[in-house]
């Protein structure tokens, strides 16, 4: 089994309102922050053989029409994440 | 003639329109399971509004590679009126069956009223009925209804009377305060290069009957029925 | 230990140590002794930990359920009343409407978004457990006051979350309310209602029966959500509770939840279902559990078979799980596989996980082993817990600051109660299934029943901490005229009230008081109105570090529109506004009061219920008759801002005279069930015949004119002159940013 | 100016709705996949000095009840990130 994590991302000049009150919402908090960009974040565990991850992402995951994306073979990052939370 | 309403799960205004075609234009409808691979013997096909898939990943993402995908394909190919309303809109631009995609509101909130829209195209079977710069009244209730598409893709909507319905004021006039979700040119509504396929935000079935506070939605629906039998 | 009547479960689960459980089972000592004297051995640790979730107070009702028995549950039309997922009552036609409210607390406290969300998935399942459609959603909140950047961020996470489900799930939210406390802030508020509808035929209910049936387990998968969640809510929120109580967060998935109600809805059709009921507090247990003691039949669960979303899932948490999305069905061998099929094709579950038996017992094996053997009977009924009331002294008199009256009406209408609630309404799908004829913003929705035509249904939902704390009893009363008073503005008339009771810990004598006033207050308005309750829910233990809660009743109540086509349109011509009604003055318990005073004043002046009867017939004879153009209660904010509401709603201006001192107990008080109307000249004589007839008092306040707002005394000394613009920014000053 | 980018997963256990949907969207056009997981990706700008990042996920981008995260310093990705998409 492979794991392939890939990070979607809107393009640039596309409007990101969810990063804009993102921004918005640190501001409120104290948080002196530049820029927000929100995107998604995906982690597949494919088959031996899987198809291209490639295709899936220009046929379903992302809308090209908007957004662009990063593909990374690795390890399962997730049951292990960091983060302060337990 | 015969109407199909497609039910994904998730679907949840599958029964409005169900329930406006039979029981206020007593028209013949076939309830379409999304599972179904054919669509012959209708005459226009509705996508109705609601939650297709939670929505998850991207509004009418997943429904669009629901197996009736196809068919809707084939019949639109074949010229049968077919009309996507709020999430019926997100599948079919999903689907490539129309231009551009919707995204987040733009001030991210699910938003529920009463809006006005200008007819700005009476060249489809959905708008047959009415004029250019006719306004009609209808409620939209969506989170993610901000059209958006490229600056060459909406330049050519305009020039080819793509853009069907557009967000105005009840006089008509297009303008910033009108337009609920921050869509490009405040297109509420857009139909393909052939004209039959439409999908638009705001909601036909919700504003069809008088108690509910407008007729103007019936209009939509209605003017298929002429389509269909060849007038004007 | 001797006479052991049953062999204790044996393999896998170790035995709880006799004495004293461990803290964590949420038993008192005596309730532990009562376990092991009933069962004549000591419980396995698994059995242990369903009855810390049965016997607590969330699911068994220790400390509230014989101050319950005192609500009026019977009426004419009533099929079915308080003991069931929810209550059904007739409404001609073949058709029931199914009626039902629950509180959502302390997950809401916890994780607002997520809280609220299963709360509004949980009240659909229970309406959908008695085989009805999930038509209409209200939703009753409270939190810290909005100044706070704390509370306004809960509140927009609460409102997230209902329209995040709500609207998913195609499920339209059609009215509400909002208040604020400091008493709220750490323990807000959220109890959802919800209205179904059913054929009467088709009405069913949480039984286990016949014995030889088979359990379906039907939805969504079972995961470690909210473990231990019931007995999470009946214990009293510490400030660490949001890092600490992680396991007893559940999150909903709104589409699974509406492939449910469409699953179930068809799964009902085919006639082959014996008995539902969802599965949430207490989950599986609690649901096979209690369908196996209103039956007075047994359960044998197989909980290896029990479709799990992680592997290695204790017994108990199979058994306790309070994931979402999930059903429980009673069906004969033989329609298994129908009924598994309709929930395959929508994408879920369907598995059979037990039996019927007819020997009253609860049990559980896990692989080979049983891991639970329990009286049914002896889990679903927890001892009563008695407390004695001591009375709560009146509130400290009142102290009022001189407020010129402008500022006070300007104030007012900028509060969280009175201020317009579009911001909230408006990120809810208050429209789907096309019934909704009167919206939002009004004093009751009304939706059509196409069904039962032209009839409708008119739904409102209010409380007042207010009121209650400085008279439970009157200001419980009081909650359920105005929730009366609302519905006679739609010219309904009542068919049935749904409550829920939130207070703090029962176990502090005058809260235990406070809360047996507050119930005799609904008893004795209900018995009057003729309106039964047909259910409700207890929430307790609702304090924050900063104390308890106001004591809050909240009413829910539904109400039969002869004919939705009469909603009166409001003529442009010169209109009257007209008071019906009598007031006491004073200001006790007033949001003026609250704003302005030293504390909330005693004097709340009691309604009588015999005059209150008088207006409310009266005012909804005139809406039926469309004798009136607009009917709107006098409430919060008292006669000024009525006033004022009634002028935006039709944004127009007024001049109004009033007959007697224009002070502020006359501007502002909120006693007496009153009903300021806006009638055309033409219907004058009409609305004075119907008030003579209900020997209700009637005034001519004055007409309708003009942009400005103006309130005059008799000597024509003017007290309010505002231009509406002015009033309508102030009530559209609510914030309720996305979160 | 610094980037940190942030990579918000839900903790194991937790249901993940959208990634159960997104799988069957997946099987549905034909790919093998086994598992999807999805999660949030966020791109923050910060002025130097700024803030605790892990600070920022704790109160305001992450739910700590439900999530976990990881968070990573680095070059800005986005603006060049790559794909097919033009
Ligand atoms: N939380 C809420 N959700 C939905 N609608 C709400 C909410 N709060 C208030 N509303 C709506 O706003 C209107 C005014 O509410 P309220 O002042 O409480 O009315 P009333 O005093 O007549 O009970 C009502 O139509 C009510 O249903
Ligand atoms: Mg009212």
């Amino acid at each position: 089994m492979r794991t392939v994590r890939v990070v979607i991302t809107l393009k640039p000049g596309v409007l990101d309102a969810p990063g804009q009150a993102i921004r918005q919402g640190l501001r409120a908090l104290g948080f002196a922050v530049d820029e927000v960009r929100a995107g998604k974040y995906l982690e597949l565990a494919l088959p031996h053989g899987a198809g291209d991850v490639e295709e899936m992402c220009a046929r379903f995951l992302a809308n090209p029409l908007i957004e662009t994306w990063r593909i990374e073979e690795g390890e399962r990052q997730m049951a292990t994440a960091g983060g302060t939370a337990e | 003639m015969i109407w199909g309403v497609v039910t994904f799960p998730g679907s949840n205004c599958d029964r409005d329109c169900v329930h406006v075609l039979r029981h206020v234009l007593a028209q013949d409808v076939r309830e379409v399971w999304h599972e179904e691979r054919s669509l012959s013997g209708l005459d226009a096909v509705v996508l109705p509004g609601g939650f297709s898939y939670g929505d998850y990943l991207r509004a009418g993402a997943i429904a669009a590679t629901a197996p009736v995908m196809d068919a809707v394909r084939t019949a639109a190919g074949r010229g049968v009126p077919v009309l996507g309303i709020c999430n019926g809109f997100q599948i079919l631009t999903e689907a490539g069956l129309l231009p551009g995609t919707l995204l987040r509101n733009r001030h991210l909130r699910f938003i529920c009223r009463d809006v006005s829209v200008r007819v700005e195209s009476a060249r489809t079977p959905f708008t047959q009925r009415l004029d250019n710069g006719a306004v009609l009244r209808m409620p939209i209730a969506h989170a993610e209804g901000r059209y958006t598409a490229s600056p060459d893709v909406l330049r050519l909507l305009e020039s080819k009377r793509q853009v069907v319905f557009r967000y105005c004021d009840p006089d008509g006039q297009v303008l910033p305060a009108a337009n609920p979700n921050g869509a490009a040119r405040a297109i509420a509504g857009v139909c393909n290069r052939a004209g039959n396929v439409v999908g638009l935000m705001p909601h036909p079935e919700r504003s069809a009957e008088g108690p509910l506070g407008s007729t103007d939605g019936r209009q939509i629906f209605e003017s298929v029925l002429l389509a269909i039998a060849g007038v004007r | 230990m001797t006479g052991i009547a049953h062999a204790p479960p044996r393999v896998g689960v170790e035995v709880a140590p006799e004495g004293a459980p461990a803290g964590a089972s949420g038993l008192s000592p005596e309730e532990y002794a009562a376990v092991g004297a009933a069962l004549r051995r000591a419980p396995n640790t698994v059995e242990l930990r369903c009855f810390a979730v049965m016997w607590s107070e969330h699911c068994a009702y220790k400390h509230s359920r014989e101050v319950l028995r005192r609500l009026p549950t019977r009426g004419a039309g009533v099929l079915q009343g308080p003991g069931e997922n929810a209550g059904v009552v007739e409404i001609g036609g073949g058709w029931a409407l199914v009626w039902k409210m629950e509180s959502h607390n302390h997950p809401s406290a916890v994780d607002p978004y997520n809280g609220a969300a299963t709360g509004v998935g949980g009240i659909i399942r229970d309406v959908l457990a008695m085989g009805a459609r999930p038509i209409a959603l209200l939703d009753s909140l409270r939190c810290g006051p909005l100044d706070d950047a704390r509370s306004r961020r809960l509140l927009a996470g609460i409102v997230g979350g209902i329209a995040g489900y709500g609207n998913s799930i195609g499920v339209p939210t059609v009215g509400g309310e909002l208040a604020v406390d400091p008493g709220y802030r750490d323990n807000p508020l959220v109890n959802v209602a919800c209205l179904g509808l059913v054929r009467t035929d088709r009405v069913v209910r949480g039984r286990a029966d016949p014995p030889g049936a088979v359990l379906l387990y039907a939805g969504a998968r079972t995961g470690r959500d909210g473990i231990g969640g019931a007995a999470f809510a009946s214990a009293v929120l510490d400030e660490r509770a949001e890092y600490e109580d992680r396991a007893a967060v559940q999150i909903g998935d709104p589409f699974a939840g509406k492939c449910l109600i469409e699953a179930t809805l068809q799964a009902l059709e085919t006639g082959r279902v014996r008995g539902v009921q969802d599965m949430g507090a207490g989950g599986l247990a609690c649901a096979a559990a209690e369908m196996a003691a209103r039956a007075d039949t047994g359960v044998v669960l197989d909980l290896y078979r029990v479709p799990l979303r992680e592997r290695d899932m204790a017994p108990h948490e199979v058994l306790l799980s309070e994931s979402q999305e999930r059903m429980l069905l009673v069906t004969s061998p033989e329609d298994v596989e129908i009924l598994a099929a309709v929930y395959r094709r929508w994408g879920l579950e369907a598995e059979v996980v037990g039996r019927v038996t007819d020997d009253g017992r609860f049990r559980a094996q896990f692989d080979d082993a049983l891991v639970v053997d329990l009286p049914a009977d002896l889990l679903t009924h927890a001892p009563a817990r008695h407390v004695d009331p001591v009375p709560v002294p009146d509130p400290a008199p009142l102290a009022a600051r001189g407020i010129a009256a402008e500022h006070a009406l300007l104030r007012l209408l900028a509060t969280a109660e009175l201020a317009g609630k579009a911001p909230i309404y408006e990120q809810y799908d208050h429209m789907v299934q096309v019934r909704t004829v009167v919206r939002p913003g009004r004093d009751a929705a009304v939706l059509r029943l196409p069904e039962v035509a032209p009839a409708g249904l008119a739904l409102t939902v209010d409380g007042n901490g207010r009121w209650c704390a400085v008279d439970p009893y009157g200001g419980a009363l009081a909650t359920v005229l105005e929730a009366a008073a609302n519905l006679a503005c739609a010219g309904a008339v009542p068919l049935a009230v749904t409550d829920c009771l939130n207070f703090a810990s029962p176990e502090d004598p005058q809260v235990f008081w406070t809360f047996a006033r507050a119930v005799e207050g609904i008893a004795d308005a209900c018995r009057a109105l003729g309106v039964p309750v047909v259910g409700g829910n207890v929430s307790f233990y609702n304090e924050g570090p900063a104390g308890p809660i106001l004591p809050t009743p909240v009413v829910a109540m539904v109400g039969l529109v002869p004919d939705v086509t009469t909603a009166p349109t409001v003529p442009q011509d010169d209109n009257l506004l007209v008071l019906l009604g009598a007031a006491d003055s004073g200001l006790g318990g007033s949001l003026y009061a609250r704003e302005f005073c030293s504390s909330l004043a005693p004097g709340f002046h009691r309604p009588n219920l015999h005059t209150a009867g008088r207006t409310l017939s009266c005012v909804r004879e005139a809406v039926q008759r469309r004798a009136v153009a607009l009917a709107h209660d006098v409430s919060d904010g008292g006669l000024a801002a009525a006033l004022v509401e009634c002028c935006l709603i039709l944004d127009r201006g007024a001049s109004v005279t009033l007959p007697g001192p224009v002070d502020t107990g006359a501007l502002f008080g909120e006693e007496g069930t009153r009903v300021v109307c806006v009638v055309s000249p033409d219907d004058l004589t009409e609305l004075q015949s119907l008030a003579a007839t209900h020997d209700v008092p009637l005034s001519v306040l004055g007409h309708l004119e003009g942009d400005r707002f103006r309130i005059a005394g008799p000597d024509e000394r003017v007290a309010v002159d505002l231009s509406l613009g002015r009033l309508r920014r102030a009530w559209m000053s609510l914030g309720c940013e996305a979160g």
